[in-house]
């Protein structure tokens, strides 16, 4: 299965048509990706119904996560089809990969959330730049530090490991030169963060804006300087917390590949991307 | 007086016992009860459905999955375990080789299968172009149970009267016929049912597939060379990502189910055998 | 007679540890020959280097020629020597298989297949082992299921499947009582008109009544052989003297 | 016929067991040698017994001394809890039950050493994670103890098989024997099987010990991941809960993926120490 | 010399197969009794049942009775008819523990904790079975690494712990070579200055040696029983004086 020489013979001889996508990377992408295809596959089954050019194979569309770097490096190496990033991609990084491409979804934010037992949101809505870091970087380790009238509890904070993208995002957005304490709770994955937010009561992460829409009310999302994550907000760029999410891809794209990928980008691929509580593209 | 004396004793066995028997039953019927209530053969059948993907659906592309990483890493294990044992048993005739051999295969067995699913992503995925896929995956859990089906075979084999084998040897036969005719017969059960215990641990490891070919959604799998999705895997995403914990029994309690008949079945071949 | 096998020099050693040293005898053929000795002295060992069984134990090693009809077997094939030299040891070793299937083992392997055939062997041998009319209607039955001394002589009767030359026993009848062993013995005397016998044993008074010749084996070397009669009764060393008079081993 | 078979089997085996030899040697040397080149950018000695891990940051630093720690500390909690229960129930079984009870109890046993480690990793985050948070008041129940506890539930089939087989071995053999001297079960459980059996014991724990550092999902689920010094109610990281967590999303050849490699490849020493530890303990048993 | 221990009508059976038929015997005090007869024929289970170790055994049935001066012990406690009658079995048995491990073991089951007087008593013991030079200062080692006549000397010293009345001993020098079972015996006939002795044995001549009186079993009944002297030059059974000339057994 050589990525490089299929590319050439991809015209269509049956032998090295490849049926298979490989997407990995961002654990925020991975759910909109795995939705999208599994529409996709029921809807089509075999390619020849996509296009009468391809042969009657079976779509098999492969969804894995691992996180934003993950989907970098998995491009990188050739290790799957496409990378799912959501941060930006460093040009450091683009200049390692050959004949790079990406394909921009939509657009996600961080928000700052907690969970709804916590009455934070009450008193105090907002949190500015100075006192998320404070809260992230320990300074602060009782929720009574941050506004007197709540209980003297410690602030539990949650973070995505090194490899996740919205780990970066928020280093660089936010918390500039400080550093996140180290016995931060890592979740894996953005599902797992935002479960931890909703199962302890003292926790506190940046949870995936997409990801408060889809658990309204169970997670709530505090404002940032000022400043609501709406949908308004993120694309006017008022809200500072926000990252692109992108697909990215190593050389030329396969036909089939490319069949997919107009999907995705199609208006219900956005409104899919929509539905999902993310800010599409288009 | 003498029996106070070991009214301590007697008091931490038999409590360690009853905190062993309640471990035992209720780690159980705690995956039994929460799992099988609600289970249908819907969720047998049909692939993960819902947003997030999961929350809906069924699991049918796992349970797939995991058979299939399973055949390949006992495939691929039993080959390589059963030749090294045999040759350990019957052609070494060197004590040094064999104790080599016995240190490469303990150090094996001292591998984190972490580290082992390091090595498979770097060396088998990306080195040898094999992808994140269902041989890259299985061969990570085939030397992960390499060890332990080598070890049990060798008893096995070793346990074998040498008498009788000198006997065949002596009537001028061949090692192999040897091997087809006497020996194979003799210890197929306990060889079987090594293959089937190991086979239960490929079933339920997550970390050598994490990075080698499990992955969270894909249809069942068509090649060796496409991913799958795994039980295991499925499970700890259900549960990591809190996708659906209500789902997350019920895939535990299937996984449990598959491992119990894998493992009924290595005895029930004994017994079928015994019988005869 | 003419001589059939015969060894020149052979030394044997485990671990460096000499075992049999420096033994030369010449076995005459269609004879009984008996090689008596105390425990540990060697005798095992010795018998098994004749059809080269000793090559299988890890971390022997040989010296020494081994003769059979002139040849050198250690220049021959390996099975082929097994071929020509049987052997049955002191446990008797049924496979875990029938009757039938013992019988047959060795034949089908050297490509006799019409079943015809394959009986008319089975028969001819399990009668030459005496043990035809017992099993005859039987032939199906496990063969561990026999009493010890009906496996012992299936164990002979499949040795001699394959039309050996030389059949070598060891200690065939220690794990036998009086009655197995007196028809085991009276086998013997008979099978030695076709083959040539070594027998290794421990019991005295079988070597006498059934061996025409008999070696002494002590410490790994052959103190004394000759016609049975002639070493029972005339022993020339001092060691045989003591050995038969029971004095030690 | 059969003997070009045997050509073929011959060539077979011994082909394919020298290339297994050497494709698992070629295992154990690879590790090696993709740890290696991160001690061309930090010592040895900062990478053991550093204090911090942020291989990502500016300038990165990576060192593995906290979760080494950690790593051993959630693994001597776990033998530290499964010894006395472990052992206990061995003498519970050898000498308490009858042999039907025995016969009944004992698969159920293997039954739990066959379970796989998520199983164990839902329950220690559904069950005990829970009951730390909802009972106790700790502001996350993810912690050391919470690991340490599960992994003593997966690691007491070890410790239970090692001590009952050679506690029936003795038991067998010097029953009649004590009873001869007329004193009580009890009196031999105490004075007789346990001393004797000191050495499996030993065995065992060294065996188990070993199984609990090299496990990776269940504890990765319940311990927090974060790379801190380990307290016992506090969150911590193991070396294999931290290659899980980062491989994904190491690069190749990034100073973090050799990292990773080079804390696999300790910790692979390490249970290669345990290992050889066990292995002569074993032998110094049988003997 | 009054009589220590007497059975009446003793009958043991196994899965419903008599072993031991009817049994009448009375045991004097400070003497040593031997018991012999043929391999099989119940002398084991006999010794067994005298200190009910013999219900250890799942499947056994004992009738009649078994009186330890005048008292039925079955009537007794389990533990303190062990207490008062030691057994030391064919086989050395030291515990794996260190020697002074193995020669507390019982004493501090009975209570004793004194150091002082612990080490008084393995003293004493170890001197009786004249164990006491050998071992003095190596008493911290593993007993199982002292050679077989030591242990089985250990053994005995082990039985004496408890401060028995009477020493069952089950062929206890068929693992030892000929100086041990000549130290052993020596032992034996010192100790029957305070302690009653019923030794099993297949060595007729050691019976001859040591015993005062002996008992000749045959197919689980007494065939003869009386002073070992009368026994062996006077047998007035058939079956008793076919077994002393080696005649069968
Ligand atoms: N595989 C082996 N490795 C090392 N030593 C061995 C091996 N086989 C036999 N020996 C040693 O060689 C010596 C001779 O053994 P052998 O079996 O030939 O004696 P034997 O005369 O047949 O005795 P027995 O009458 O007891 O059968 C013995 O001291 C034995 O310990
Ligand atoms: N637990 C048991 N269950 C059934 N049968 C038994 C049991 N123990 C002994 N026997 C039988 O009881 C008979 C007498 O055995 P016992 O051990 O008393 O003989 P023995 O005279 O001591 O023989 P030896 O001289 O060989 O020690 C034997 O036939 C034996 O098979
Ligand atoms: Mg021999
Ligand atoms: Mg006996
Ligand atoms: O979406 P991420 O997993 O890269 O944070």
């Amino acid at each position: 299965a050589d990525k490089a020489s299929s590319n050439e013979a991809a015209s269509n001889t049956e032998e090295v048509f490849k049926s298979q996508i490989l997407f990995k990377g961002s654990s925020t992408l991975a759910p909109v990706i795995a939705k999208i295809s599994t529409d996709f596959i029921e809807e089509y089954k075999t390619w020849d119904k996509v296009n009468k050019d391809f042969p009657n194979k079976s779509v098999d569309i492969f969804v894995s996560a691992g996180g934003s770097s993950a989907g970098v490096k998995a491009a990188m190496d050739g290790s799957s089809d496409f990378g799912m990033v959501s941060r930006a991609v460093s040009d450091e990084e683009k200049d390692k990969i050959k004949g790079y491409q990406e394909f921009k979804l939509g657009v996600d934010a961080l928000t700052i959330s907690v969970n709804p037992e916590n009455k934070i949101y009450e008193v105090k809505k907002s949190l500015s730049t100075e006192e998320i870091q404070k809260i992230f970087s320990g300074e602060y380790k009782y929720w009574d530090e941050v506004e007197g009238s709540l209980p003297h509890e410690e602030i539990v904070i949650v973070t995505r490991d090194l490899g996740g993208g919205a780990h970066k995002v928020f280093k660089k957005k936010v918390m500039g030169d400080k550093k996140v304490r180290e016995d931060a709770i890592q979740a894996p994955s953005m599902g797992a963060l935002v479960t931890k937010i909703m199962e302890n009561k003292n926790a506190i992460g940046y949870a995936s804006y997409g990801m408060v829409n889809q658990n309204a009310g169970k997670i709530v999302p505090l404002d940032v300087d000022g400043i609501a994550p709406t949908k308004e907000n993120i694309v006017s760029g008022d809200y500072k917390i926000s990252r692109p999410l992108l697909i990215i891809k190593k050389g030329e794209l396969l036909p089939q590949q490319k069949a997919f990928i107009d999907v995705l980008l199609s208006e219900e691929g956005m409104k899919t991307v929509e539905k999902m509580g993310f800010v599409p593209a288009k | 007086m003498k029996k106070s004396k070991y009214i301590g004793i007697k008091l931490w066995s038999v409590l360690s016992g009853i905190i062993l028997i309640v471990l035992v039953l209720y780690i159980n019927s705690y995956i039994f009860s929460k799992g099988a209530c609600g289970l249908n053969i819907n969720f047998l059948l049909d692939s993960p459905k819902g947003f997030p993907l999961g929350t809906e659906g069924g699991i049918f592309p796992a349970i797939v999955g995991s058979v299939c990483f399973t055949l390949v890493a006992c495939f691929f294990a039993s080959i390589i375990a059963i030749a090294t044992a045999v040759y350990i048993n019957f052609y070494c005739t060197n004590k040094k080789i064999c104790g080599l051999i016995h240190i490469v295969i303990q150090s094996t067995s001292g591998i984190p299968s972490i580290v082992l699913g390091l090595f498979g992503y770097t060396f088998l995925v990306v080195y040898l172009n094999l992808g994140i896929s269902l041989l890259s995956g299985g061969i990570v859990l085939g030397i992960m149970i390499f060890p332990f089906i080598e070890v049990r075979v060798e008893k096995a084999l070793g346990e074998i009267n040498n008498e009788l084998i000198y006997a065949s040897y002596a009537l001028g036969v061949s090692k192999s016929y040897t091997f087809f005719k006497i020996i194979l017969p003799m210890c197929f059960d306990e060889i079987i049912s090594s293959i089937a215990l190991a086979g239960g641990f490929a079933m339920g490891a997550t970390a050598p597939i994490m990075f080698t070919g499990g992955i969270i959604h894909a249809p069942v799998p068509k090649s060796l060379f496409s991913p799958a999705m795994a039980l295991p895997y499925h499970l700890y995403i259900l549960i990591g990502e809190g996708i659906s914990i209500e789902n997350a029994y019920k895939t535990a309690f299937v996984l449990l189910l598959l491992l119990l008949a894998l493992n009924s079945f290595g005895i029930l071949v004994g017994l079928l055998r015994k019988e005869e | 007679m003419g001589v059939i096998l015969e060894t020149k020099n052979l030394t044997v050693s485990f671990d460096n540890k000499k075992i049999l040293d420096n033994i030369n005898i010449k076995i005459e053929e269609k004879k009984i020959t008996a090689i008596i000795g105390p425990s540990g002295c060697g005798k095992s060992t010795f018998i098994k280097s004749l059809n080269r069984m000793i090559e299988e134990e890890i971390n022997s090693r040989i010296f020494g020629e081994i003769l059979l009809k002139g040849k050198n077997i250690r220049e021959m094939d390996k099975e082929q020597v097994r071929e020509k030299i049987g052997m049955v040891f002191q446990n008797p070793t049924p496979f875990p298989l029938s009757i039938y299937k013992n019988m047959i083992y060795a034949p089908v392997y050297y490509g006799i297949k019409d079943k015809e055939q394959l009986k008319g062997i089975i028969e001819e041998k399990l009668r030459l082992a005496g043990l035809y009319e017992e099993v005859k209607d039987d032939l199906n039955m496990k063969a561990t299921k026999l009493s010890g001394g009906q496996q012992q002589r299936l164990c002979i009767a499949r040795a001699l499947t394959v039309e050996p030359e030389i059949l070598l026993l060891d200690e065939p009848c220690s794990a036998l009582d009086i009655k197995n062993t007196a028809n085991i013995e009276e086998m013997l005397i008979k099978l030695s008109d076709k083959y040539t016998i070594v027998i290794v044993t421990h019991n005295l008074s079988q070597a006498k009544r059934i061996a025409d010749s008999t070696a002494f084996i002590f410490n790994g070397e052959i103190v004394e052989y000759g016609k049975t009669k002639e070493l029972f009764e005339n022993p020339k060393n001092l060691r045989t003297q003591q050995y038969i008079e029971g004095i030690f081993g | 016929m059969y003997k070009r078979l045997d050509k073929i089997f011959n060539i077979f085996i011994k082909g394919l067991t020298f290339s297994s030899i050497i494709m698992l040697s070629f295992i154990i040397i690879f590790i090696m040698k993709e740890s290696i080149s991160i001690f061309e950018k930090v010592s040895v000695f900062e990478f053991l017994l550093g204090k911090e891990w942020d291989p990502l940051g500016q300038p990165p630093s990576v060192s593995i001394f906290p979760m080494i720690l950690a790593t051993i500390y959630v693994s001597l909690l776990a033998v530290a809890i499964a010894l006395p229960i472990g052992v206990g129930s061995a003498v519970f079984l050898t000498s308490i039950l009858n042999k039907r009870m025995r016969k009944i109890l004992k698969p159920s046993i293997d039954l739990l050493a066959g379970l796989p480690s998520v199983i164990y990793g839902l329950i220690g985050l559904l069950v005990f994670v829970k009951f730390f948070e909802v009972h106790f008041d700790f502001s996350s129940g993810e912690s050391v103890l919470a690991g340490g506890i599960i992994l003593s539930i997966m690691i007491l089939p070890f410790i239970i098989s090692t001590c009952d087989e050679s506690m029936i071995k003795i038991c067998k053999q010097y029953k009649s024997t004590s009873e001869g001297l007329g004193v009580s079960k009890y009196h031999m459980i105490r004075y007789l099987i346990l001393p004797a059996c000191k050495k499996s014991i030993l065995a065992g724990v060294i065996l188990a010990f070993g199984r609990a550092m090299g496990e990776t999902m269940a504890v990765m689920m319940v311990i927090g991941n974060s790379p801190v010094f380990p307290k016992l109610f506090g969150k911590a990281q193991t070396i294999s809960s931290l290659i899980a967590l980062e491989m994904g999303g190491a690069g190749v050849d990034s100073l973090h993926y050799h990292a990773l490699f080079a804390a696999g490849f300790v910790l692979m020493m390490i249970l290669f120490l345990v290992n050889m530890l066990f292995h002569y303990m074993k032998k110094s048993i049988d003997m």
